[in-house]
């Protein structure tokens, strides 16, 4: 269609509509009469930072420089995926998604001053799929020409009009001052206070130490509906630590306003010092509607021993996870069950009409049990119980047993390694080759170095490692190399399992190629039933919440957004915060 | 003042690990006065003289007085002792070799004495430093003052102490055997200057010798210690011409006599030609480097099987380093001739293995025993490793009569080095070195810590082992006495040079340069002969 | 037969016993150690998750050095039975008894039935608590210490004896020798360890041989340069001449002459070396170059002492193991040192201090 | 001496390449690489962080970012080979390296795009200060302490200090940091020190006085903890040579001479005791500032080489490991043939000549 024909939308959303209208005040978990002002520090642990340059190759760059530049489009964390305008004030796509063209805003600017022109995202574009890092360059493959139509419009012209989602992941496309680069080297790391659009600006650089931003007073865009009651706080603070434990001492002591996501123990056991006990500190656990992803021991289907499905089912047998919550987690995780888990597109009970729809060309392929037994699949409960039903599966499956030790049909015994890049995991897998030992089944850890793990996962070399196949809201294209055969045998592809099925390569083109978030959800479910049939993977667990733990300071508008934490919603209530910083500076 | 003396034991009781080397030693030392403390190696003369001023191990325990000048010394706080020690009493230890600071040149040890004692420091110091050398009759005073004490002889390393011990003008001088590495003629030099400086400042004297002659001439009275008690004390004159005990008479009788078997063979069983030794001086930054210091000019000289030749010259001389080079055990020119064999140009195995044919007494006894290992050990090495065909038995067998042979008591094999006196541990090394019954023995002043009657037991025992095994020696000694009693023919060195050699008995009763004359005066030899 | 063996002995050697049985500190480190290691040594009899002993249905069974099947015991798996777990417990002391060893894990024992969550604390069943997998502290501690020792004993050795050896020589022969000799052992000392390491972990599966072997390439450096100094120095002293003098080829007369008078450094780090040896493994095993994961090794305690704050059992577990090993055998070392100081001064008590007899 | 010298200074040449070609063949060797490294970069599963050496976690893998599994274009893994510079054979890599450090020319790091002996110089002022005060602490109460327990050997004092220096040593230095941490820098018991940097944020403004305190007050927990472990060796190690010498003839002379037993000590024995512990001292000093601490550095979360090294073995990032490697190789080289020297100047017998047997 012409552009001419086509609406100005102010949102765009994946499927159907956006659940705000144009014209809405503000998103509906911030609050536009919060306070202003007031410090968050929080810590960044792990590398120190070189860099303020987030979009290169070359250097670590430092945490939260998203703040500073403005993108096309911003999303609203209580939908799954809609995005609405922050610098385009209007968004026209192409019904057959060849093209999509973006009205900047008028009164976009830089800190500088100087408007936010077509030309400028033009120059982003550009520079960020030639110069930037390599997964700019994926994002937008499918994009073939992008240009200015005029000082405010600038027109994206599509390739894959295949996929829904690359309109809304071009919104994501932060624009960078053409003006400014002119004169700058891209590509090479800075420690420079970048010149942004943002709802801050870099205000400290303390090389590889700490970051500092500062709210923009006169910022361009405070008052657009999506930007009202949010960006509150004044100074927003990242200090380095390179060890958690550390950080963990330096939120004790005041140092750290802020801690999201703590392991397991440490929220079991962490939080009992002083400032808890006199009420300083306040701890949330904020429930995530993202769906949880497979996090799950991998078998490399393409060795051989992995062949039988009833192995694999022995082996998921083996698994006790209601041990390991209880003894090594304090309970705090779920039972992944699905790979869409936690969210609408998980399988359930029998198979529905819709999903035998899709499955029905395939019976032949596939086991009867995916037609004819519910989901959750059906396991005792009880450790020995699962032993015992693994031991059947596996005499069953012709497994024999010498010396204690497991034989396989074809007279070897029967070795798994398991490989790690962390030591700190090790812990999570003896009880598993505890289980398997049991079964005659000789099991063992072998932990290596990041660079040669990455190697020998980029190669297919191992038995079985951890891995992860992490979901969003609005699966996609991914989906494909996460279980494609094209990508089976590619090197470093994310089909870590080696899974070659015509049936699953099916399910997969259907979900792609879904228009309704119904038929999306019918084909993810029907994809989960039949991998969670073919045990590929032993399901590990989640946790279906974001842990925080801060000093009492902050003021937040509940409900919480259901995709995700929004911290920038959240301000800082200035009475609370004499309070507590006395105590913080205090000691 | 007077009235009272200036030093004094009372009953000095000294003890090792419970076992007595000192037993009720009285003494007094009066201003002005030379007290001889005489006795055979070993009686306790060192410890005694040690332990009067504190400075025994602490493993030995001591009981009874001590006074200086009507100060009790019992109980001194370590701050009177730093002011006493060095400053009002001059030391003089009995082995000069071992007893500087390896890493401090003499310069900076001589300064530390004056600076402690006098407040000397930087030009001052050395200037009196200077002085202080050239009293004590050193040569190349400036060179020496850079110098370290293993650049130094023998001779050399003992003036330096005892321009250390003299350096304050101290009240009492304890000197224990002060001039043994020294030639006669600046050893009496040495002790004219001691007489001098206890002329001029009633300075009181306690000299620990072995050498009765030298008590005769030096000393005014006399104690004779005979295994840790005084046999008896009395004016030179009276103990000389009147002795008491049958232990003095003993001692004043013993002196070496006798001449050695003549030498059959006329073949030669080392032979030098041309061998000098020379050492490099240090360079001092931007300047050229100084020519270097021939400690040896090249000289010949022949050993015939059999043969003693003994090897006289004043201190520093080179005596020491000629030894050393003809056992290549310095760096050297010339070429050596060992029956037979081109020795200059043996290495390795093949120089090893004729090193067992012959052997060294080092002039410095301590020092060549290795501190770790017992007596028994040191004394077997050699053999154990050049004779593995000897059965554990025999060797214990051997070492005990080569131990008994050196007249050390029995028991001690199982002792460490410093557990003896001087004279013991110049046995110690004689006999390491003759219990390998070797063709060829170096000697280097291997009787310079014995007394007269441990001395004449040794030479007995030496020519007894050439008479019936044929064996040479080079003997290097300052006494002539001994040397006469020992040697065949002599050779004179002066400054690395041969002045003159021939005949013993010939060369010093008929002198015929200048040198060896005053040597053979001094030593007093003609009189008694 | 004692007095025969006493009587044998040279008097040296008896005057060094003396000296060493009169330090009552280094007697008594000797003791405990030996001990210690004794115990460790036996590790099985003492924790292990296997009954040393026991009678079932009648029949008399050694489930320490044989394996039975779980079905022999009225389950259904033929695979060895796990004697912790309830099921066959109960089945077994139904019908006999069973004989524990004092600790009823061994170092790698999961203790399925926690009353707290791992890391748990010290308590009647675990006597120094769980790690953060559930296994018992105290078996591990055990099981580690006689790895670490043996670990430590072998590399201690090992690289006293290359280190003085090539020091050794070094400092003895001089010249040439020396030259390249030390710009041989820089060359050495320049290679990259962690890199050989990861080589290593990439073709094999590391155990406790390779390591060993890898460390032993390594850890001798840190000897050679004092040697050598020492050696530069003593080879000019007069009884090393002497030594020399005498024909004695170079061998013995470093071995006798120059190295027991230059050994103050090597002596010194005996036992810094052998703690260093168990740190080092523990280095490793913190770095995951380690021993194969599952191994009980206190290098693992150590960095789950870290990992684990609120944990405090752990550090400190790992802590005391460590310092306790590390003064018996530095007591031991004063001990040794003592024996063989030919002026050591045999009253107890009294020091030799400058001596100060005023 | 000087023609010595020379020699020596020669040979650093042959030496230097010798480590270095071997490092180059051993580094080449080990599986993954640098563009493997760049790959993981972009999965958020870079060994960046020093991972291993962190506390916490352990119970999710680490793995996110749902867009990074898009996959990378070839051709960006082409560019990266042509700009890490493996399209060219190894042997010309090497050759261009030795050339290029020929003229002190480092080299630019493959990851932060900055050159090595920038990094170098920027993580120095972390490592000098560690590894000044460190040392000086040591080695300023080592030995004196190591001098009296050689005159009381045996005594209580000495007895409990073993004790007590044992212990330091003992103790795992990062245990040990961590909990210097928890007591004097965190929530529940004292806040006394910070934990965490080497200066305040507002260093810049501080007087003078405030700068040096402001400086010590940051110093000193991570200089204990990195001090704590060193104290035993050299204690004992001054101990134990200075019971070797005490007994000595000399030491006689010199109190024979009035000397004072400090000046005994110090003035005479010292010298004679030092020799092994200059020995020692040129991979002491390497070894605390260039490797010594590194997890200090982690557990104070301060930059200093320790951790640049490290992190460039982890991630490969060549030119930083050479680049360190020839710097501290050299450093080491220089400081040992001073160490050499200082032999002949402390103990004038002793030279590096041949002695035939
Ligand atoms: N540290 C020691 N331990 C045990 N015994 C010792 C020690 N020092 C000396 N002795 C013994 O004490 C005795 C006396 O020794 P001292 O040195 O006083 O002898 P001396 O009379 O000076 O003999 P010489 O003339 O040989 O020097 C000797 O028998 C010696 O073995
Ligand atoms: N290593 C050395 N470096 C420099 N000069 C030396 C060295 N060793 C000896 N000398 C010098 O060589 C000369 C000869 O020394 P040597 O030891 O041979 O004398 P000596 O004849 O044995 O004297 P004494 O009778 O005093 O022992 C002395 O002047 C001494 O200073
Ligand atoms: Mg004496
Ligand atoms: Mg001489």
């Amino acid at each position: 269609a012409d552009p001419g024909d086509v609406p100005t939308r102010h949102a765009l959303a994946l499927y159907g509509e956006p659940a705000l209208d144009e014209g809405f005040d503000h998103f509906p978990h911030a609050d536009p009469d919060a306070p202003i002002g007031g410090t968050l520090a929080r810590a960044a642990i792990g590398s120190s930072f070189d860099s303020t340059n987030p979009y290169i190759v070359q250097g670590t760059p430092a945490a939260g420089l998203g703040n500073v530049y403005d993108t096309l489009l911003t999303s609203n964390p209580n939908e799954p995926f809609t995005m609405y305008g922050l610098l385009a004030s209007g968004i026209r796509l192409d019904p057959q998604r060849h093209w999509v063209e973006f009205d900047l805003n008028p009164k976009a600017r830089f800190h500088d001053g100087t408007p936010v022109t077509a030309e400028d995202v033009v120059f982003s574009f550009e520079t960020l799929t030639e110069h930037g890092q390599p997964l700019y360059g994926a994002y937008y493959a499918g994009v073939k020409d992008v240009h200015a139509v005029d000082e405010d419009t600038v027109h994206f012209d599509l390739t894959d009009s295949e996929s829904r989602e690359l309109p809304l992941i071009l919104g994501q496309l932060p624009v960078l001052p053409a003006h400014y680069w002119r004169e700058r080297d891209f590509t090479q790391p800075t420690q420079d206070a970048l010149l942004g659009s943002g709802p801050y600006r870099i205000a400290e650089v303390d090389p590889g130490h700490r970051i500092v931003y500062e709210r923009v007073d006169d910022y361009w865009g405070r008052d657009l509906p999506v930007n009202r009651g949010r960006h509150n706080i004044g100074r927003l603070v990242f200090d380095y630590y390179r060890d958690a434990s550390v950080a963990m001492e330096a939120f004790k002591a005041g140092n750290l306003d802020m801690r999201t996501g703590s392991s397991a123990r440490n929220w079991a056991t962490g939080y009992d010092f002083p400032a808890v006990k006199a009420g300083f500190v306040k701890r949330l656990e904020i429930p995530d509607g993202q769906p949880a992803g497979m996090q799950a021991y991998v078998m490399n289907l393409r060795r051989d021993k992995f062949q039988d499905v009833r192995l694999r089912e022995a082996l998921n047998l083996a698994f006790d996870f209601e041990w390991l919550n209880k003894n090594l987690f304090y309970g705090a995780y779920q039972r992944t069950h699905s790979y869409f888990d936690n969210s609408e597109m998980a399988a359930e009970g029998l198979p529905s009409d819709a999903e035998l729809a899709l499955l029905e060309p395939h019976r032949d392929a596939l086991p009867e049990r995916v037609f004819d037994s519910p989901l959750p699949i059906d396991m005792p409960e009880e450790p020995r119980a699962r032993l015992q039903r693994a031991h059947e599966l596996l005499t069953e499956a012709g497994y024999t047993y010498r010396d204690g030790q497991l034989i396989t049909p074809e007279g070897e015994p029967l070795r798994l390694e398991v490989l790690l890049h962390d030591s700190r995991f090790e812990r999570v897998v003896h009880p598993l080759l505890r289980n398997l030992k049991r079964l005659g089944i000789q099991g063992k850890i072998r932990v290596v170095d990041v660079s040669q793990y990455l190697n020998r996962r980029g190669n297919f070399d191992f038995d079985i490692i951890v891995g992860s196949f992490p979901q969003s809201a609005n699966p996609g294209n991914e989906q494909r190399e996460f279980w494609g055969s094209k990508y089976a045998n590619a090197p470093q592809s994310s089909n870590l399992i080696g899974l070659e099925s015509p049936v699953i390569d099916d399910l997969v083109e259907r979900l792609i190629a879904a228009d309704t978030r119904a038929e999306l959800d019918t084909a993810a479910q029907a994809l989960d039933r039949v991998l969670r049939w073919g045990f590929y993977v032993i399901p590990q667990w989640h946790l279906p919440a974001t842990r925080v733990a801060f000093w009492d300071k902050f003021g937040w508008k509940e409900p919480f957004p259901e995709y995700g934490l929004d911290l920038d919603a959240w301000w800082i209530d200035p009475q609370r915060a004499a309070e507590v910083e006395a105590r913080q500076s205090g000691g | 003042m007077p009235d009272q003396p200036l030093f004094q034991l009372d009953a000095l009781t000294i003890a090792f690990d419970g076992m007595p080397v000192v037993d009720a030693l009285s003494l007094e030392v009066n201003h002005g006065e030379t007290l001889a403390l005489v006795g055979e190696s070993g009686s306790g003369k060192s410890v005694s003289a040690l332990g009067a001023l504190g400075l025994l191990p602490a493993n030995a325990s001591l009981t009874g007085g001590r006074r200086l000048d009507g100060l009790d010394l019992s109980d001194l706080s370590p701050r009177d002792w730093r002011r006493i020690r060095g400053g009002q009493v001059g030391f003089i230890f009995q082995e000069p070799m071992t007893s500087l600071n390896p890493l401090h040149n003499v310069g900076k040890q001589l300064g530390e004495t004056l600076r402690l004692h006098q407040g000397l420091t930087g030009q001052a110091a050395r200037r009196r430093s200077h002085e202080l050398l050239e009293r004590v009759r050193l040569p190349r005073t400036t060179e020496l003052l850079d110098a370290w004490p293993h650049q130094l002889s023998g001779g050399q390393r003992q003036r330096v102490m005892i321009a250390m011990a003299i350096a304050n003008n101290p009240r009492l001088l304890v000197a224990d055997e002060p001039t043994t590495a020294l030639d006669v003629t600046v050893q009496r030099e040495i002790l004219a200057l001691l007489a001098e400086l206890r002329d001029e400042r009633e300075m009181g004297m306690l000299f620990i010798t072995h050498d009765l002659n030298l008590v005769r001439h030096h000393a005014d009275r006399v104690c004779v210690m005979h295994q840790g008690r005084a046999q008896e004390t009395g004016t030179v004159s009276d103990v000389f011409s009147a002795p008491q005990s049958p232990y003095t008479r003993a001692l004043l009788d013993a002196e070496p006599s006798g001449r050695p078997a003549p030498v059959t063979t006329r073949s030669a069983l080392l032979e030098a030609r041309g061998v000098g030794v020379s050492f490099q001086r240090p360079k001092r930054l931007f300047q050229r480097r100084p020519a270097a210091f021939e400690a040896v000019k090249p000289l010949d000289l022949h050993v015939a099987p059999g043969e003693t030749l003994g090897i006289v010259g004043e201190s520093g001389s080179g005596k020491s380093t000629l030894a050393q080079a003809l056992l290549r055990l310095v760096p050297s020119r010339g070429r050596l001739d060992f029956d037979g064999t081109r020795l200059d140009q043996l290495r390795g195995g093949a120089l090893r293995r004729q090193r067992r044919r012959f052997q060294v007494v080092f002039q410095d006894p301590f020092g060549s025993l290795s501190p770790r290992m017992p007596v028994s050990d040191i004394i077997s090495e050699g053999l154990r490793f050049h004779h593995p065909e000897l059965g554990a038995e025999e060797v214990e067998r051997r070492i005990r009569d080569t131990l008994q042979e050196v007249g050390l008591p029995e028991g001690c094999a199982s002792r460490y080095p410093h557990e003896f006196s001087g004279g013991q541990r110049q046995r110690i090394a004689v006999a390491r070195a003759i219990i390998m019954a070797p063709d060829l023995v170096v000697l280097d002043e291997p009787t310079s810590a014995l007394d007269r009657s441990v001395q004449a037991q040794l030479v007995n025992l030496l020519r007894e082992l050439q008479r019936r095994r044929g064996i040479s020696y080079l003997f290097i000694s300052h006494d002539l006495a001994v040397v006469r009693a020992m040697a065949h023919r002599i050779l004179v060195l002066k400054d690395g040079e041969v002045v003159e050699s021939g005949d013993c008995l010939d060369v010093l009763e008929r002198p015929t340069t200048a040198y060896t004359r005053a040597l053979v005066e001094a030593a007093g030899l003609r009189e008694r002969s | 037969m004692m007095n025969a063996a006493k009587t044998r002995l040279s008097p040296i050697t008896r005057r060094r016993l003396e000296v060493f049985r009169q330090n009552r500190r280094a007697r008594i480190s000797l003791w405990v150690f030996a001990v210690l290691f004794a115990i460790s040594l036996g590790a099985e009899l003492v924790a292990n998750d296997k009954p040393l002993l026991m009678q079932y249905q009648g029949d008399w069974y050694l489930p320490l050095l044989v394996d039975y099947p779980d079905t022999e015991f009225g389950g259904f798996l033929p695979t060895p039975a796990d004697y912790r777990d309830p099921y066959t417990r109960d089945a077994i002391e139904a019908d006999g008894w069973m004989l524990w060893a004092p600790i009823p894990y061994s170092y790698d024992t999961l203790d399925m039935t926690l009353r707290h969550p791992a890391p748990s604390p010290p308590d009647g069943e675990h006597w120094l608590g769980t790690d953060d997998q559930g296994r018992d502290v105290l078996a591990r501690v055990i099981y580690g210490f006689r790895l670490s020792v043996i670990f430590a004993l072998v590399l201690t050795i090992g690289s006293m004896a290359l280190g003085v050896l090539i020091g050794g020589v070094q400092g003895y022969f001089g010249g040439k020798i020396d030259l390249i000799g030390q710009r041989l052992t820089e060359i050495w000392s320049g290679l990259p360890v962690l890199f050989l390491l990861i080589i290593l972990a990439s073709m094999v599966e590391p155990n406790l041989w390779w390591l060993l072997g890898i460390m032993l390439l390594f850890s001798w450096l840190g000897l050679v340069d004092v040697v050598r100094a020492e050696f530069l120095r003593a080879r000019n002293l007069e009884y090393v001449r002497a030594a020399r003098a005498m024909g004695l080829p170079s061998r013995l007369i470093m071995w006798r002459h120059v190295l027991p008078n230059a050994m103050v450094a090597t002596l010194t780090f005996i036992p810094f070396l052998f703690t260093g040896g168990i740190t080092t493994l523990t280095a490793l095993d913190f770095l995951g170059f380690g021993l194969p994961p599952g191994s009980p090794s206190l290098g693992e305690l150590v960095a789950q002492g870290k990992n684990n704050l609120q944990a405090p059992w752990l550090g400190i577990a790992a802590f005391m193991t460590l310092s306790i090993m590390l003064s018996l055998l530095v007591f031991i070392g004063e001990g040794l040192r003592d024996a063989f100081d030919p002026r050591h001064i045999q009253h107890a008590g009294t020091a030799p201090r400058i001596p100060h007899h005023a | 001496m000087a023609a010595y010298t020379l020699r020596r200074l020669l040979l650093m040449i042959p030496t230097l390449l010798g480590i270095l070609l071997l490092n180059f063949i051993i580094v080449q060797a080990a599986p993954g690489g640098p563009i493997d490294q760049m790959l993981a970069r972009f999965e958020g599963l870079s060994s960046q962080s020093s991972t291993r050496l962190e506390g916490d976690g352990g119970e999710v893998a680490s793995s996110d970012g749902s867009r990074s599994s898009r996959g990378i274009p070839p051709q960006f893994i082409e560019r990266l080979e042509t700009q890490f510079g493996f399209d060219k054979p190894a042997p010309e890599r090497f050759l261009d390296m030795l050339v290029d450090y020929a003229t002190f020319d480092l080299g630019e790091s493959f990851f932060r795009g900055k050159a090595v002996t920038t990094l170098i110089l920027e993580r120095l002022p972390v490592s000098i200060s560690l590894g000044l005060w460190t040392t000086l602490l040591v080695y300023l109460i080592s030995i004196p302490l190591g001098v009296r327990k050689a005159l009381v050997h045996g005594s209580r004092f000495d007895v409990w200090t073993s004790g007590l220096v044992i212990i330091g040593y003992a103790i795992p230095g990062f245990l040990f940091a961590i909990l210097l941490i928890v007591l004097f820098a965190g929530g529940s018991y004292w806040d006394i020190f910070p934990l965490r940097g080497l200066t305040s944020p507002d260093f810049s403004e501080l007087s003078v006085w405030g700068k040096v305190k402001d400086y010590f007050w940051h110093i000193s927990l991570p200089v204990a903890a990195s001090a704590i472990g060193s104290f035993a060796t050299l204690t004992m190690l001054t101990k134990n040579s200075f019971l070797d010498e005490i007994h000595k003839q000399y030491v006689l002379t010199a109190r024979a001479k009035g000397a004072s037993d400090r000046r005994v000590l110090y003035g005479h024995v010292f010298r004679n005791a030092m020799l092994i512990i200059i020995a020692g001292l040129p991979s002491a000093l390497i070894g605390i500032f260039f490797t010594g601490a590194l997890l200090i550095e982690v557990i104070f979360s301060l930059n200093g080489l320790g951790l640049l090294g490290f992190e460039a073995v982890m991630q490969r990032d060549y030119p930083v490991i050479f680049g360190t490697l020839y710097l501290y190789t050299l450093i080491g080289l220089i400081l040992k043939l001073i160490s050499d020297l200082t032999y002949v100047w402390v103990d004038p017998r002793i030279d590096f000549e041949t002695r035939e047997s």
